[in-house]
C-alpha cells in the first residue's frame, strides 16, 4: 500500500495539481494562455538552473565519479530506439519513418519529468547524486540522432538533400537551444563551484519549486490541447505510452545499481529512460524527418508519457527501485 | 517619384520550417525578408502559438517578378508535401528597384 | 488624525510611490513601455500566489467558517449593481446600456486593489483572514451577470443574438482568465494545504510585495493614459467615482462584521465592495454590451475609482472598520 | 506553375471582437485564417497594446472573391457599428486554390 | 456593398525611427495606422529582434493615392538616406472611404 | 600578482562566465534567443532594482553627503566627449560626425557594468558607498547632449530640422525608458527610506545577483553577433575601445578621492567613466545624428569595452583605486 500513499502524496503536490489545472483549462477552453515569451522565459530559468546546479554538483563530486554512470546513461538512451522501433513497426504496423520518429522520442528525455522527480525525491526525503543532471544533459541527443539514421536508412528519400538534413538534425540535437542551455549551465556550474552557488542561489534554488508549479500549469495545457488528438492516435499508441516507459525505467533504475548509483540516482536514471522528449526531439525530426506524422509522436510523448511519468510514473520508479536496493 | 512593379511574397508556415524557407530566398536570390510570429488555424488544426518550437511565422519578401516565380515553384515542389503552410503573391510598387 | 497619518504612511509605500511613477511616465509621454507578455506574465503570477495562499488559509479554516461571509459577498456583489444602476440612469442621465455597463463594473471587484489593501493591512500590523481571498473569488462574476441583464432588458437589441451574447458574457465571466486563474489556485491551495505551501512558499510568498510594487507602476501607466479621458466623461461620473466606493466601502465593512469576521476580514470586504474592475468586467462587457461606451466605464473604473482607493480609500476603509469595531 | 486569383482580406480590430470574427470566418466558409498582435491609432484613439485585452490584433484571411464578398458586407452590417476596426481586400495568386 | 480604391503603404524599418515616421504619416494626412515588431534580414544585416531598441518594426497605412504619393516622395527624400528600411505601396479596396 | 588572482576570481564568478556562454552561443551560431519581452523585463527589473536601493541609500546617507560627488559625476560624463572627440576626430581620421557620436558614448555609461561592478566589490568584499547609484542617474545624458552637439556644429545639415532632432535628444536621453526607470526608482526608493526596502528586499535584492547573471547570458548573444563587425571598425577603434576605458577609468578613481569617497566609492566613479553606453546613447544618437554609423559606435562600445570592462576593467580599477587609497 506504500506505493498508493506515495502516488496520493504526488497527486496532491502543487506541481501536479497546477498541470491538472492546466488540463482543466484546456479541457474547458478557458481563455488563459501563456504568451510565448513566458514560456520560453521558464524554460530559460529552469534549464539554466537545474544545470548549474548539476554543474556545481559535478564540481563537488569530481569527474571520477561521474564519468561511469553517464557513460551508462548515454548507452542507454541511444539503445532504447533498437528495441522500441522494431516494436513500433512490426507490433504498431506503424510505418519505418514514423517507427523511427517515435522510438526518437523515446529514446530522449524530458527535462521537465527529470526536474519534477527531483521536485518528488526531495518531497519524499529520498537523498540523489545531484550530478545526475549530468545524465539528463548526455541522453537528450544520443536517441535522435539512432533514430534519424533509423529513418533515413527506411526511407532514402531525396529531394532537399538528406545527407544535409542528418547534419541539420545533429546541428539541432548538439546545439539545439534546450541542449546548449543545459550543458552551458553545466558548465558555468562546474566551473564556478560552491562560491558560485551561494551569489545566485536566492534566484536559482529558493523559488524553483515554485516556478516549476507555475510552469506546469502551462504544460498542462500544452498536454490538454493534445488530449483530443487521442482518438487518432489507436489503441497501439496509448498503451505503448504507458507499458514502455514501465519497461524503459526498469531498465534504467537496474542500470543505474549496476554503475554504482545510490537508490535516489538510480531512480532518476530510470525516470529519464522513462520518459519521453516532446521538445528537442520534436524540432530535430520535423527537420530531417518531416515525411514522420507529427500527431503520432506529440500525442504520445506529451498526452500520454508525460501526464503518466507526472503522476504515477515518478512514484513507481521510486518503489521499483526501493525493491531492488532492499 | 517613380515607383516599379514588384511581386510580395507572403508564406506563413510552421516555425520548424524557417531555417529551410530562408534558405530557399536566398537560393532564389531575395535580397531579405521580414519575418514575426504568428497564431493561425487551417487545415491542419489550431495553432496557438505558446511554445515557439510550435508555432506558425509569417515570412514577407519583396522580390522581383521572375525570382517570384521560381519561388512559388519550389515551394509547391519541396515545401508543400511537407510542411504545414500557405503561400500567396501579391503585386506592390517599390521605389529604388535596385534593391530588391 | 490617526487618519492622515495613515493616508501619508500608505502614499509612501512602495506601491504607491511605484504607482505614482508610472502615472508620470504617462502623464511625460516616456517611452517606457511594459511588454504584453510582461503584463500578462505578471498578472499571472499575482492572481495564482493570491490564490494559492486563500486556498490553504480555506483548508486551515475549513468550510464551515468560510461559507457564511463568502455568501454575503456574493450576495452584495450581485445586489450593488442594483442601486448604482438606477443612480447613473436618473441622476447621471446616461443611457440605459451605459447605466448597466458601468453598474456592473463597481458591483465586480478589482484584484489588485484587494492585494494592495492585503499589504497595507500587513503593513500595519492589521490581522486579517487569509481565506477573505474567497470573497474576491466570489465577487467577480455576480455582478457582471446582472449587468449584463440589465441592460439587455433595457434595450432588447437584435443582430448577431443577444441570447448567444448573454450565454457569451456568462462564459467570459466565469471561464475567464482572471477568474479561473484565481479561483483554480484556490482549489489547487486548498487541495495541498500547509505541506504544498512550504514548498512553493519562496516563490509564491516571500518575493510577493516586490512584484506587486513593479505591477503597480505598469498599472500607473495605464491608468495615466486614461486620464485625459477625463474631461470627456463628465463632472457626474467623477464625484460618482470617489462617492459610490466610499459608500459600498462602508456596506461591505458593516456587512462584514454581520457576518462575523474580524477588523480585517472587514475592512477587505469593504475593499472588494469599494472597489470596480477594469479587467474581468470590460472583457465580458465588451463583448455582450458592445453598444455601451467603452470611455465611460474604463475610465471611471480605471482612472478615478482605482487610483482613489489605492491612495485614500484603503486606508479609510479601515478606519471606519476600527470604528465600528471599537 | 499556376496560381489562381483569390482575394487577402485584412482586419484590424480591437482585440475584444477577436471571437466574433473568428466565428464568422468560419461561418462565411474560410478555410484557415493568420492572426497576429498589433498596436494601432485610429479615430479612437491610440492603441498602445500592453494589456491584451485592451490591444488590437490583425487577421488575415485568403478567401475566394465570392467569399471576400459575403464576409465584408458582414463585417459592414454587424461589426463596424460595434467594434472599432478597420477591413480591407487585396488582390493575390495562390497555388493550390481548392485549399481556400 | 461598395468598395473604394485605396493604398496599402508598408514600412519596415529599425524600431528607432518610429517616432520620425509615426510623425511623417500624420504630416501627409494618414488618418490611422497599424504597428507591429518584426525581425528581418536586408542589405544592412540581420535583425535579430531580441532588443526593442535595435529591433525593426513594420507599419501599415491605409490611405489614398495621392497621399500615398506624398508619403513615398518624403520618406525617398528624408528618411532613405538616413534609416535602414523598405517601402512599397499596394492597391486595396476598402469599405467607408471617409476613413481614410 | 594580486591583480591577476583578483581577475581569475572575476572570470571565475557566474556573471562573467554566463557571459562568456552567451558569447559562445553566438558564436556557435545557437538557435538560443532570448525574446524581446524577457530582455526588456529583466532590464526593468536590474534599473528599477539598483535604482531603488540607491535612493534607500541617499535617504540614509542625506543629500549633503551625495551632492558633490554627484556633481563631480556629472562633470566627468560631459568632458570626456570633448577629449575623445578630438582624438577620434584627428588619430582616428573618423569623420566629425562619427566621431561626436562615438565620444557621446564613452561620456555617457552602460548601468550593466555599473551593476556588474557592485556585485564585484560585494564578491570581494570591498565595501562601497550604496548611493553610488546616484552616479549613474546623473552621468547618463550629460555626454550625450554635448556629443549631439558636437556633431551638429560639424555638420549643420538641415531636412528635417535638425533644431528639432536635438530637442528630441534631449527628451530621449532625459525622459527615454533607462534613465526615467533609474531615477524614478531612485527618487521612490529616497522617499521610502529602510521602512520600504524591508517590503521589497526579497523581491528586488536578494535574488539579485542571479538575476544579472541569467541577463549577461543574453548581454553576451547580444555582444557575440557584434564580433563579426570588428574587422569593419579598424584597428585605431579595437585599440580606442580598450585604452581609453583604461584612461578614463584612471580619472574617475582619481576623482573620486579628490571629492571624498571611500575606495569603493571611487571605484565605481572609475567604472563608471570607463564604461561605454550601448543602448541610450545609440537611441538618443540614431535619432538626433542619422548619418553617423551604427556599426562603429555601436561595435566599440558593445563588442569591445563592454566585454573588456565585465572581464578585466573592473578588477583593475579596484586595483588603482587600492594603489591610490595606500
Ligand atoms: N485561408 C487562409 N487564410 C489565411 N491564413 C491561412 C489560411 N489557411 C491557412 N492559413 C495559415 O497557414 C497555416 C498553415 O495552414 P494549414 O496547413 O492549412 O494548417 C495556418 O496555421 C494559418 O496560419
Ligand atoms: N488608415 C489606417 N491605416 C492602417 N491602420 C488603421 C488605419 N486606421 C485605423 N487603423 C487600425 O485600426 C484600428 C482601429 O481603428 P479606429 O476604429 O479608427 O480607431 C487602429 O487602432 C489601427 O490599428
Ligand atoms: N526584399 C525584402 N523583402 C522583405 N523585407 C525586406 C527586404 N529587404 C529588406 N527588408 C526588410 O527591411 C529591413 C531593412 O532593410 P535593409 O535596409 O536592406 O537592411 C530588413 O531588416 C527587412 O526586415
Ligand atoms: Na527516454
Ligand atoms: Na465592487
Ligand atoms: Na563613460
Amino acid at each position: 500500500m506504500e506505493i498508493l500513499d506515495a502516488i496520493r502524496a504526488n497527486l496532491l503536490s502543487p506541481a501536479v495539481l497546477f498541470f491538472a489545472l492546466g488540463l482543466m483549462a484546456a479541457l474547458t477552453k478557458s481563455d488563459l494562455k501563456f504568451p510565448e515569451p513566458l514560456y520560453v522565459g521558464l524554460t530559460i530559468y529552469l534549464l539554466v538552473a537545474i544545470g548549474f546546479k548539476g554543474g556545481v554538483a559535478i564540481a563537488e563530486a569530481g569527474l571520477a565519479k561521474v564519468w561511469l554512470p553517464a557513460l551508462a546513461a548515454l548507452a542507454l538512451g541511444a539503445l532504447i530506439p533498437l528495441w522500441t522501433y522494431p516494436l513500433l513497426r512490426f507490433g504498431g504496423k506503424f510505418s519505418a519513418v514514423d517507427s523511427a520518429a517515435i522510438a526518437a522520442h523515446y529514446g530522449s528525455v524530458s527535462a521537465v519529468t527529470f526536474i519534477a522527480a527531483t521536485n518528488y525525491l526531495k518531497a519524499v526525503n529520498q537523498p540523489y547524486e545531484d550530478y545526475a543532471t549530468a545524465f539528463l544533459a548526455v541522453m537528450e541527443s544520443p536517441a535522435i540522432l539512432v533514430g534519424v539514421v533509423l529513418g533515413k536508412l527506411a526511407t532514402k528519400t531525396e529531394g532537399e538533400g538528406s545527407g544535409v538534413s542528418l547534419k541539420k538534425a545533429m546541428h539541432e540535437a548538439i546545439f539545439g537551444r534546450s541542449i546548449f542551455l543545459l550543458v552551458g549551465a553545466l558548465v558555468v556550474g562546474a566551473l564556478c563551484g560552491k562560491p558560485g552557488m551561494e551569489k545566485v542561489e536566492a534566484f536559482f534554488v529558493t523559488p524553483f519549486q515554485g516556478v516549476l508549479a507555475l510552469f506546469l500549469l502551462e504544460m498542462g495545457m500544452v498536454a490538454g490541447r493534445r488530449l483530443e488528438d487521442l482518438k487518432k492516435v489507436g489503441l497501439f499508441l496509448l498503451g505503448f505510452g504507458v507499458l514502455v516507459p514501465l519497461v524503459n525505467g526498469t531498465l534504467g533504475v537496474y542500470l543505474g545499481q549496476l554503475v554504482g548509483l545510490e537508490l535516489g540516482g538510480a531512480t532518476l536514471l530510470g525516470v529519464l529512460s522513462a520518459s519521453a522528449s516532446y521538445i528537442a526531439a520534436p524540432v530535430a525530426i520535423r527537420i530531417s524527418l518531416p515525411e514522420a506524422n507529427p500527431t503520432l509522436y506529440l500525442t504520445s510523448s506529451l498526452a500520454i508519457t508525460f501526464p503518466f511519468n507526472i503522476t504515477l510514473g515518478i512514484p513507481i520508479y521510486l518503489e521499483i527501485a526501493r525493491h531492488l536496493y532492499s | 517619384m517613380k515607383t516599379h512593379p514588384m511581386k510580395l511574397v507572403t508564406i506563413v508556415c510552421e516555425a520548424y520550417a524557417r531555417e529551410a524557407v530562408t534558405k530557399l530566398l536566398r537560393e532564389v536570390g531575395a535580397h531579405g525578408y521580414t519575418l514575426f510570429a504568428v497564431e493561425g488555424d487551417g487545415s491542419q488544426g489550431k495553432r496557438p502559438g505558446d511554445i515557439p518550437e510550435f508555432a506558425n511565422i509569417q515570412i514577407e519578401v519583396v522580390v522581383s517578378p521572375t525570382v517570384a516565380d521560381t519561388l512559388l515553384t519550389r515551394l509547391e515542389k519541396e515545401f508543400f508535401p511537407r510542411y504545414a503552410m500557405i503561400a500567396f503573391e501579391c503585386e506592390v510598387r517599390v521605389l529604388r528597384k535596385e534593391k530588391f
